[in-house]
Formats: structure tokens, sequence, C-alpha cells
């Protein structure tokens, strides 16, 4: 029971580090670009619907009305200041960036909000309801919808609309995406827009469930990248499923046997699993090094 | 390279050596990383103590002014930090960092330049065992921290089942084992006992299993983020323990009752050094000082706040008795079994640098405040809830 | 006597097959033309024998020794050297560079010696010559043009000194004087004993410098003979042009 | 340009303008670097700066060491904290159990501490090296938390979260920084003469290969994965060095200090801000930005103000010299030195250039920036493979 109990709250809180990783795997698989920043771009979301939280008692969810747009015009702001100035050997000079835009968001945050820990705290934040024996949070389920619609969201932007047509294409060969009239720079941006504004909704459940300060984007980002690499580069329903998995495995260990082993299984499953397919559980072929 | 050695050469104030001008006080503090919350708290007791004596003279009649440096929550930077204290910045004492982590390297230094070290917020057994006699801990030390907790349970409950968790941690560790060897001692039967790193994020898991234990004593060994979390965890789990003590989170105040909400605080225990409320040495002094620097209400204040400004009120005491700035008077004096005052009590120190007569309070949040509970006899303790009401059924 | 062998090899992508049952034998000290419409296997095949991928079944031999699934620097190793279609140089290393990553040693010590040593210098030196490269020998790889980059890699291959070189379109990209001069260099080193397995479209080149030319049709061996029958073989212009025959009629 | 028939004839070749510069200057400047750096000590003895001076010299040690595998290889590692830890464990605990007595004996443990991670990275690196770019980085950093987990977990070994202690010398304060520093220089100095031989080795030359085109090498009889794997060790091998200066010096060992996450992001930062992939790059990385951190830390760090301060600093290189500091100091210098050439040349063309003017202009409408043939553009630090043709 206790195993079972332990594998849905693994399912539900994998639901919204789905969100947080989708926009990292999403970005890089469109521009090969690792957002390190992703990390402090969750804490930014957080603070920001704290913020309205306290400030003007707007709920949590209802400020993602605020805060997803709010971010997507960062994402943006951030791909034409930093990303496009880069010339050469993208992969690694994206990732140095964004280390450095995370480093600056995270003085600034600390600068502004203090470094006393804080979290959002509604009256539902308590709440459950339970299926026979089982527990559920409501909160988390809550986190767990959302997730859900979002990540459909983006799913059917990405495959039933033109933009995700031509995103797509810029995914797969952005040379040929050019040629054929596709403005690849925009289609970046807006890829980088979405990406951060779904760290927004996920900082938004991590600051329900969490105590954060500007330090907590450290132990989200190694996360998020161990479920990004997991799932496979630029595969949503790849990261959705790393996360569930990776939360699932932690939270059964804790349970059965202790939760200091529950990060080392998951590690360990990684690796071997990386090790039979490198390209990860739903990533394409990985382009051969050349 | 060159720059930055002339800066730091240049930076030297008037090397103050001599009876004239301030005396100076060096710390390092974090102001960012994981420690950050803890540093800053450190900083303004630090700084309240700094505000306060100067309001009273000083020390030895000479104005007090605080040397801050940041060392990010890292042992590499703390070291440095000391040395430039010491060597460039020339100050007269040096006091302790933030935690455990950062005090024993802080205190090598110290002790290489015979500088003492009075600290508050380090007192995991490793500090005790590096064979420094350069090291005051003005606070209870980490093993002692819940033993007040322990035996008033050992008085009171007929022995039931307890669930222990604690994070990996120098200083939480050390106090969960404490009471849990003394209460296994004492016939309670340990039926689950968990350590999480310090990453973690979800405790759901970890709470389940404690709530499926049906264990009717929690002791936890939290910092203040998986203190909120584990009672979050808990009340969703509908599982409410009849004692539960968490080492720290419920001490954080108001941002403790805005974390869990008002109506689930009460009964819930957290065992201190300090409470605002407290009647000893400086305290009611210090509320109001700190408040009217800082802001915010009595409750807010964190114990950090007060643990600081007790080493500063150990050094104040025993640098007016030597009656000179040499730190190696000053360590023969706090050697040499004198007792001292705070705003968390008495101290007196041990050969190893431990404070013998510190007494670990517990306290309870009861009607929406945290009261000083334990031990009975000591001040004006407030009685205690036996019985932790239900999730919900009010302060 | 052949010196390269392949018998019955297949390999497929998922549904497609690349190499369906090859089998075909190369002479050795010849100078052999391998030919066939585009998608027919060549480059496949190529892979297959140098060990950049893995043969679903079948076997290759080189002078009787079983290579099949050899990893490329055991291949290598074995005296069997290979050019890109798209060429693949090192283009941070200098061209010098470039052509004494070639001529690795074996052994320990040959490994812990500078490669700047003079006796490796002068020889290096005297490849790049041969290929015209000399006075951009200490410029890096990758600022070099496409055509000099071809030279490039056949330079470093040569400086090798395989028994046996596979060319995949060699004169894709050069310039007719260029191709004259390779042409003329191929013909140099098999005087010396080199066999040569050539891939390229150039259908005047391969003719002209071929002794032998093999056909690949649908990942199999069509036909193989001289220049000429090749050239005569009514089956071979059937491979190439079926397709635009059957659309235009 | 139609590139292809630009086969440059001994006549009409360009003047050859290496792309180092003379070995004279450099020899000088390697050598004046020594000095300063033997002599620094005695210069500012102050222990805040020395302290400063040893942390340098064990970030040295370590980015020349991760330089070699990453660097050369093009394997980005973001796990070699899993050494800087491992270094850190083995002198502790051999210190402790063989009752080495601290001082100038604990540093005869340093070799030790660089074998032990040596022979460690060789299963290690057996596993992580099977995989290549993004899932290289991943697993690297998935094995540095294993053994950070470890350490917190296998308390009997590593006495968990309450680390261990060493126990500490006594040389007096005053000069208590100094052996740490020229232990620590000796051990920059041999790590760059092993980086300076893998540079030049037939091995090495193997090793830079792999970066370029892994799958090429192969083919050029390289064993990929051997190579590799030996760089990997020898990687690991200095910077457990790094590691067992770093134990004694702070006096403790802790698991999330020792495999510290942030350290590979540290080190990669000094080395690509110096210049991955080249001999000075790591040394100059170090030299110059683990004092700036530091002082950043010491002036702004009471205001919080120095993560935004050295974000901005490390963005800044990273938008002028985006290919490190090292390579964009030669380019520089190989752009004047040809700028030089080029105004000598024509200076003295000047009378044949009346001559021919007619011919000049016709070409010139072709390349206006007519001069004598250029060599390729001096993208020396990282051309892209055949990137400004249009040949394909």
């Amino acid at each position: 029971m206790l195993v079972l109990q332990a594998i849905i709250d693994g399912i539900l809180v994998g639901g919204f580090y789905a969100l947080m990783a989708g926009g990292l795997t999403l970005v890089f698989g469109v521009m090969e670009i690792v957002n390190f920043a992703q990390g402090i771009m969750v804490v930014l979301g957080a603070y920001l619907s704290y913020a309205l939280f306290t400030h003007l008692s707007i709920d949590p969810f209802l400020s993602l009305v605020i805060t997803m747009p709010g971010m997507f015009l960062i994402g943006i702001a951030v791909y034409w200041s930093m990303i496009r100035p880069i010339k050469q050997d993208r992969v690694i000079m994206s990732l140095l960036v964004m280390f450095a835009v995370g480093t600056i968001a995270e003085g600034i945050l600390d600068l502004v909000f203090t470094s006393n820990l804080v979290q959002i705290s509604t009256p539902y934040v308590n709440n459950s309801f339970t299926v026979g024996s089982l527990i559920f949070p409501d909160i988390y389920v809550y986190a767990f919808l959302m997730s859900v619609v979002l990540l459909a969201g983006v799913y059917y932007l990405l495959y039933r609309t033109r933009f995700g047509r031509s995103l797509r294409a810029s995914m797969q060969n952005p040379t040929a995406a050019r040629l054929v009239g596709i403005n690849t720079d925009w289609v970046s941006a807006y890829t980088l827009g979405i990406g951060v504004a779904m760290a927004a909704a996920g900082g938004m459940v991590f600051g329900l469930t969490n105590s954060f300060d500007a330090a907590s984007s450290y132990d989200l980002i190694s996360r998020l990248l161990a479920i990004v690499i997991f799932g496979g580069f630029g595969s949503l329903s790849g990261a959705l499923i790393a996360s569930v998995l990776m939360l699932v495995i932690q939270d059964v260990v804790a349970v059965v046997w202790s939760p200091t082993w529950g990060q080392t299984t998951f590690y360990v499953i990684l690796i071997l699993i990386l090790l039979v397919r490198p390209q990860g559980l739903l990533g394409r072929k990985a382009v051969r090094a050349q | 390279m060159l720059a930055l050695a002339a800066a730091a050469c240049g930076s030297s104030p008037s090397s103050s050596g001599t009876s004239h001008g301030p005396i100076t006080i060096g710390v390092s503090v974090s102001l960012s990383g994981d420690f950050s919350g803890d540093g800053l708290a450190t900083k303004q007791g630090y700084e309240t103590w700094a505000a306060f004596q100067n309001a009273h003279g000083g020390i030895l009649g000479r104005k007090i002014q605080m040397d801050f440096l940041s060392d990010g929550s890292s042992p590499t930077q703390v070291v440095t930090n000391y040395q430039k204290l010491i060597t460039v910045n020339h100050v007269n004492f040096v006091l302790g960092p933030y935690s455990t982590l950062l005090t024993k390297p802080s205190s090598v230094i110290a002790n290489r330049y015979g500088y003492v070290m009075i600290e508050a917020i380090g007192g995991g057994p490793s500090v005790f065992q590096q064979g420094l006699h350069n090291v005051f801990d003005v606070s209870a030390s980490a093993k002692y921290q819940l033993i007040t907790f322990a035996k008033w349970l050992v008085a009171t409950h007929k022995p039931e089942d307890v669930a222990y968790a604690s994070m990996t941690d120098p200083f939480l560790q050390p106090m969960l084992d404490g009471a849990r060897a003394y209460l296994s001692a004492h016939g309670f039967t340990s039926v689950v006992y968990k350590l999480y790193p310090l990453e973690t994020t979800d405790y759901t898991p970890i709470a389940s299993v404690i709530a499926a234990s049906k264990a009717p004593v929690v002791v936890l060994g939290t910092m203040p983020p998986d203190g909120y979390a584990f009672i979050q965890d808990f009340i969703q789990d509908r599982y409410s323990p009849k004692v539960l003590i968490e080492a720290s989170g419920p001490d954080q105040g108001t941002a403790f009752v805005k974390a869990v909400g008002a109506n689930n605080t009460g009964g819930i225990m957290v065992p201190n050094t300090w409470f605002p409320g407290s009647t000893y040495y400086q305290n009611s002094a210090m509320v109001s000082l700190y408040i009217k620097m800082f802001g915010g209400t009595a409750n807010n204040i964190s114990a950090d706040v007060a643990e600081a400004f007790s080493a500063g009120q150990v050094l104040t005491q025993a640098v007016d008795h030597i009656k000179s700035t040499s730190n190696s008077a000053l360590e023969h004096y706090l050697h040499s079994g004198a007792m001292f005052q705070s705003v968390q009590g008495p101290v007196k120190f041990l050969p190893d640098g431990e404070n013998s007569a510190a007494t670990p309070f517990v306290f309870q949040w009861q009607h929406g405040t945290l009261e000083d509970v334990l031990p009975a006899g000591v001040g004006h303790p407030v009685p205690i809830l036996a019985v932790k009401p239900a999730w919900g059924a009010g302060g | 006597m052949s010196i390269l062998q392949v018998s019955d090899v297949r390999k497929s992508y998922g549904g497609i097959q690349a190499l369906a049952g090859c089998t075909m034998t190369f002479e050795e000290g010849a100078i052999n033309g391998l030919i066939g419409p585009n998608g027919s296997g060549k480059t496949t095949l190529f892979n297959v024998i140098s060990g950049y991928e893995t043969a679903d079944a079948g076997q290759v031999t080189l002078r009787g020794k079983d290579i099949t699934n050899a990893r490329a620097d055991q291949v290598f190793a074995l005296g069997l050297g290979r050019t890109f279609q798209i060429t693949r140089i090192f283009p941070r290393l200098t061209v010098l560079e470039n052509l004494h990553v070639a001529t690795q040693r074996r052994g320990f010590a040959a490994q812990l010696r500078s490669w700047k040593s003079a006796a490796e210098r002068s020889r290096a030196m005297e490849v790049l010559e041969f290929v015209g490269l000399t006075p951009l020998a200490e410029e890096p790889a990758g600022g070099l043009s496409y055509g000099q980059q071809k030279l490039l890699e056949f330079a470093f291959i040569t400086v090798a000194r395989p028994s046996v070189m596979l060319l995949d379109e060699p004169a894709g990209g050069v310039n007719p004087t260029l191709l004259r001069g390779l042409a003329d260099r191929i013909r140099a080193l098999n005087k010396e004993g080199i066999t040569f397995v050539i891939v390229e479209h150039d259908m005047e080149f391969v003719m002209g410098l071929c002794d032998r030319v093999l056909v690949m049709h649908q990942g199999c061996a069509l036909t193989a003979g001289a220049p000429e029958e090749v050239r005569a073989n009514p089956d071979v212009l059937e491979a190439y042009l079926g397709s635009d025959m059957r659309e235009a009629g | 340009m139609t590139a292809i028939d630009v086969t440059p004839t001994g006549a009409a070749a360009p003047e050859h303008i290496p792309y180092e510069p003379p070995r004279q200057i450099r020899w000088t400047g390697t050598g004046l670097l020594l000095v300063f750096l033997a002599v620094f000590p005695l210069l500012f003895p102050n222990p805040a700066v020395t302290s400063i001076a040893v942390i340098t010299m064990i970030f040295l040690v370590a980015a020349i060491g991760w330089n070699i595998f990453s660097g050369y290889s093009g394997y980005i590692s973001i796990g070699h904290a899993a050494y800087y830890g491992i270094g850190q464990y083995t002198v502790a605990l051999l210190a402790m159990h063989a009752k080495v007595p601290a001082g100038w004996d604990t540093f005869g443990l340093l070799p030790v501490a660089g074998l032990v991670c040596a022979v460690a990275a060789v299963p290690i690196g057996y596993v992580v090296l099977r995989v290549r770019r993004h899932t290289f980085i991943i697993l690297t950093v998935a094995v540095m938390f294993i053994l950070q987990l470890l350490a917190f977990n296998l308390v009997s070994w590593t006495n968990g979260s309450g680390g261990l202690e060493m126990s500490f010398p006594t040389w007096q304060g005053s000069y208590f920084n100094e052996p740490f520093y020229y232990v620590g220089l000796v051990a920059a100095v041999v790590a760059c003469a092993a980086s300076w031989w893998v540079r030049r080795s037939k091995y090495g030359l193997g090793l830079l290969s792999i970066r370029d085109d892994e799958d090429r090498a192969r083919g050029l009889g390289i064993n990929a994965a051997r190579t590799k794997l030996i760089a990997y060790a020898i990687s690991a091998f200095f910077v457990g060095v790094a590691g067992g200066l770093y134990a004694p010096f702070i006096g403790s060992v802790y698991p999330q200090f020792g495999f510290d996450p942030t350290f590979d992001l540290a080190v990669a930062v000094l080395v690509f801000v110096g210049g991955i992939g080249t001999l000075s790059g790591p040394v100059i990385g170090a030299l110059l930005l683990i004092p700036l951190q530091q002082y950043f830390y010491l002036q702004f760090g009471n205001a919080n103000l120095y993560l935004i301060a050295y974000g901005v600093l490390f963005i800044l290189i990273l938008r002028l010299l985006p290919a490190g500091i090292a390579p964009s100091v030669t380019q520089l210098w190989r752009r004047v030195l040809v700028a030089r050439r080029r105004a000598a040349a024509r200076s003295r063309a000047v009378p044949a250039l009346a001559v021919q003017s007619s011919a000049v202009q016709s070409s010139a409408v072709q390349s206006p920036a007519a001069g004598p043939p250029e060599a390729p553009p001096a993208t020396a630090a990282v051309p892209q493979a055949g990137g400004d043709e249009v040949a394909r």
C-alpha cells in the first residue's frame, strides 16, 4: 500500500516536473541550446506568483495568466540579447551564456526578495481527498491536471499549427527551414519564450509545494537536465515519462529502503539505460558526432 | 592578481592595535548559497548586538565596528575571508560564521593566528573533535539540543513507538541521534528512521512512511523548508501524531505560521535556545532594538539572531573583564570556568569549548504563539500540551 | 588474385535494404571502379568494409582474413584506408598535423614521441608536395577550400601507406586540372602496388582510370569487367536509366 | 571566389605567417611568468593574498588536468568533481589511518591521491566514454552525484555528513600558506608539462583528431576508446592531486564540498575563458579568474552584487573573446603581423603598381581589399569545417 501511495505521489509530482523539463527539452530540440538558466527561471516564476499572491491576493493558479506571458517576453528578450549573437559552438557557448544569465538572475532575485525562504501558502495547500486508503493531496492533483493541460497545449501547438510546423522544421533541419522561408530566429525566440513560460507555470507549483529562495535553482537544474537526457533531448513525451519515472523511483526507494539512496538509484538506472539507448528513452537517434 | 594584492594591502585600515579608535570585529557571513537565509539573520544578530553595545558605551569605552565579509556558503571563501579579516583588516576579534560546516575551517584559521573564535551556530560534534582550544560555542551543542525533550518524554509517557527522520547534516543528524539514543535506552521503540539528503525537495514518501507507521511520537531533524513540508504532508495524509517535535522550522515565527496555516500550529514543539519573550539577560532590549532596526514583529525574529547576539554578549563580558584586546588573555579567561550571561541563558565553557550551562528549551505552539514549555522550573514556562491537538483545531 | 572479398553482405535500415546479399571480389594491384546509380548501396558497402557500420549478415575478408564487423581502427591497422564522399578532415588541426594523425605508430614508446621530429616531418612534407599543398602546411585545415580538403584527405590516407585504398567520389568538386593530377597520382601509387577501389560518378574519370569496373544495383553486384565491357552492357544502362525511361514513357 | 583552383604555386605562395608567436617570445613569457609565480609570496606575503594564491594554484592544477581530457578530446566533462572528491577523501583517510603526521609529510600523499583517482577513472571512464556529447555530460554528472551520495551514505568510511577532519600543521599563520602554494605551483608545473607533452606527442595528436572528428580518426587507425580513456585517467590524476591539496589546506572534508557540483562549472568556465584545448588557456583562465572572483566576493559580497558583477563580466568576456583569451590574443597578434607585412609590401610595390594599375583595378572589382594573396581568414581557433565554402 505504501509503495502504491509512493507511486501515486511520484506520478503526481512528476507531472509538474515534466512541465519544467518540457520547457528545457523543447528549447534544446529546436535550437540545440542548453538553457542552463531554466532552474532560476522556475524560481523566478515562483517569486512572481508569490509576489502577486502576497501583495495583490491573486490566486497562484490565476496568476499564471500574468506570469506566463511575462516570462514569455523575458524568454524572447533573452534570446535576442544573449543567444542570437552567438556565432559558433552553439551548444557549449549557450550553456555558458545561460549559466551567466542564471547567475545574474540569481543575484537580482537575491537583492529583490532577500535570501529568506518563502512559500506561497494558499489555504487549500493542506487539503486532500482519499480514494480507498490512498491519499490524493488536492494541490498535487490540481498541479498535475494543469501540467497535463499545458503540456497538451504545447503538444497541440507543435503538431497541429502552422507555427508548430515551422518549429519542427527548424528542429529537424535549420538550413532547409531557412531556405523555405521560415524565420528561424523568430521561431527560436518564440520557443525560448514558451520554454520559459512553462518554467513559470512549473515554478508556481514549486512555490506552492516547497519553500524556496534563489539558491533552490541549483538542485532544480541538475534534476531537470537529468530528466531531459533520460527522456531524450527534444522529446516532450519523453520528458513526461522520465519525470514520472524519476519521481516514482525516488519515492519508492525512499519508502522501501532509504531516501538517501533514492537519487543514487535513479542515477544508476539513468546510466544503465543510457548505455543501452544513448539517445534517451524517446529521443531521436542522436546525430553522429562529426 | 597584482591589483587584488594591492587592493588587499591598501584596504587595511589604520592598524588598530592601539587602544584608540573603535574595536573591530570580523565575521564571515553567508549571504548567498545554501545558507543565505540563516546567514542574513546571523548578520542581523551581530549588527543588533553591535548597535546595542555601542548605545551602552561599547567595549572598554571604545565603539564596536563590525567588519563583515560574505562567503557564499563556501568553505574555500570562508578560509580566505577570515585570513583577510585577521591579517589585512587587522580586526581585534572574530566571531563565528553560520553552520557547523563553515565553523570548522574558520576556527582552524582563527587558531592559526592566535584568535579566539566565539561562535553560536556551529555546534556539530565535529567542531569540538578538532582538539582546538580557541573555539567556544555559546549555544547548546548538537547532541544535547533535544535532551530536555527526551527527558520530558521519558518522564511523562509510557514507552511508545517513535518515528525519526533527519536531513544528513553535521548538526541535525547528531541532534536526532542524541535523542534517539536516550529514548531507545529508556524503552522507546524506533519504528522509522529515515535520513534524507539536503537536496531533497519531495518529502511526501518519507512523510507517508511515517504516517503509515502510526507512531504517536515523531522526532524530525529538519531545516525550515523540510520542517514546513513535513507538516503539510502529514496534514494531507491526515496523520496527526500525539507528539511532534522538529529541530527547526517551527521556530521561524510568522514564516512558519504562514507556511503551515495558523490553525495547524497547535502543539508542535521545537527545541530552542531562545525565544522572543525570554527574560534572560538583555533579551527584551535586543528584541526591541531588532524590531527598530529591521522591522517586523518579535515573533518574526529568527533564533539565529539571538544566537549571534549571545556570541557578542559573551565577548563583551569577557573583554570587559580582562580589560584588554588580547586574544590570548581572552582564551585563558574563557577557559577559566567563569560564568557568562546571554539572551539564551547562562554560559560556561567545557575544555573542548562546549557550553556546559546551556539548557536547551522546548517551545510549543499554543494559541498562535510559540511558548516556552520546558524545562519546568527555569524561567516562567507555560504548561505543556502533552497531546498535540488535531490538525485544524486551532492554535 | 583477390585481396578484398565481400560475400553475401546484407544491411538494412528499418525497412530499407541497402545491401541485399552483395557479393564481390576486388583484385589485388588493380584500380577497381565501383559504380551504380544513386542509392545502389556503394557507400553502405564502403562503410561495412571499413568498419563504420556493422553488417546484418555476410562476410568481408581482407587477404583471406575475416574482417567482418571489425572496428574501423582495426581495419585500418590491417592496411585498408578510405576517404569519404563528403570530405572528413580535422578542421582545427593544421594541414601537416592532419597528415601526422594518419601515421599513428604502434607501441608505447612511439606514442610518447613528439610528432614534430625531423624524420616524421620530411615524410609528411613529401606527401604534401605530392598533392601540391606544401605552402599551406601550417594552415588550419578547416580554412582550405573544398577541393583542397579532398586532396588533403587523399594525402593523409596516402601517407599511411595502406595496401588497399577505398576512395569515395575522389573527383567530386575537384576542378579538371587537378583531376588529371589526381588520376596520375592514383596510377603512380598503383604502380607501387596499392590496390584501389573507387566509387565515382564521373564516368569519364572512372573509365579512363580503372582496370576493372564493378556495377552495383539495388544493393547487389550487377556485373563486373573491363571498362569497355561494362560500358557496352545493356543491363548497366537499364540500371542507370531504368527509372527515368519508365517515367518518360 | 571560386576557391578550388587556388593552388598556390611556389612563386605566388604567401609568406608564411605562423599561428603561434615565435618560440623565443613563448619561452621568455613562460620563464617570466614562472619567476613571477615563484617570487609572488615574497612580494605579497600577506596571508589573505597568499590564501587566494593557494586556491588559485589548486584550481590551476585542476583546470590544466581537466583540459587534458575535455579540452583536447572535446568531451566536456562536468563530473570531474568526482576526482576532486576522491582526491580529498584519499588524502584525509590515508592521513588518518596511516597516521601521516600533518605538515610536509601530507604532501607526500598527493601522488597517491592522484594515482587512486587515475585508477578509479579507468572503470568509470570505460562506462561513461561509451556515449557522446550531451549524454556524456550528464553521465559524468550522474557519476559525480553517485559518489557524493556514497560519501554521505558509507558512514563507516566517510563519517557521512559529519565529514572528516585533517590534523593541521603547526606552521605559523604568517607562512602557513606558502608550503601549500609552492607544492601547488610544483603540481601545476608538472601538470603543464604533462599537458605540453600530450599536446605535442603522437598520442595527443590522436586525441585532438578525436576532438575534430572521432569517426574519421578511427578510420585512420586510432583506437578511440583507449585514447580517450588514457586522457581521462591522466586528467583524473591531476584533478585528484588538486583535491588532495585542498583537503589539508581547508582542514576538513565534506561530501558536498568534495563532490561539489559547482566545481566543474567553475573549472570549465576558467578553461573556456582562457581558451579551451590550448596549452596556455587553462593557465591564463585560472590566474585571471580565480583571483578576480575572490576579489568580487570580498568587494561586493556584502552588497550581494558580486553574482551580478561576475555574471556580467562573464558575458562580456564570452561576447568579446568568444574563442577564449589565449586564441584571441594569438589571432590579434597575427592580424597585426599580417597588416604590418601588407603595409610593407604595399610600400615596396608602389612603383610596380603604377605600371600594373589597370590589371589591379580589374581584379579589384572582385576583391576590393586586394592585397597579397591572403591566407584563410583568421578563424584559427574554431573554424567551421569548410564553413565559408560554396563548393558544396
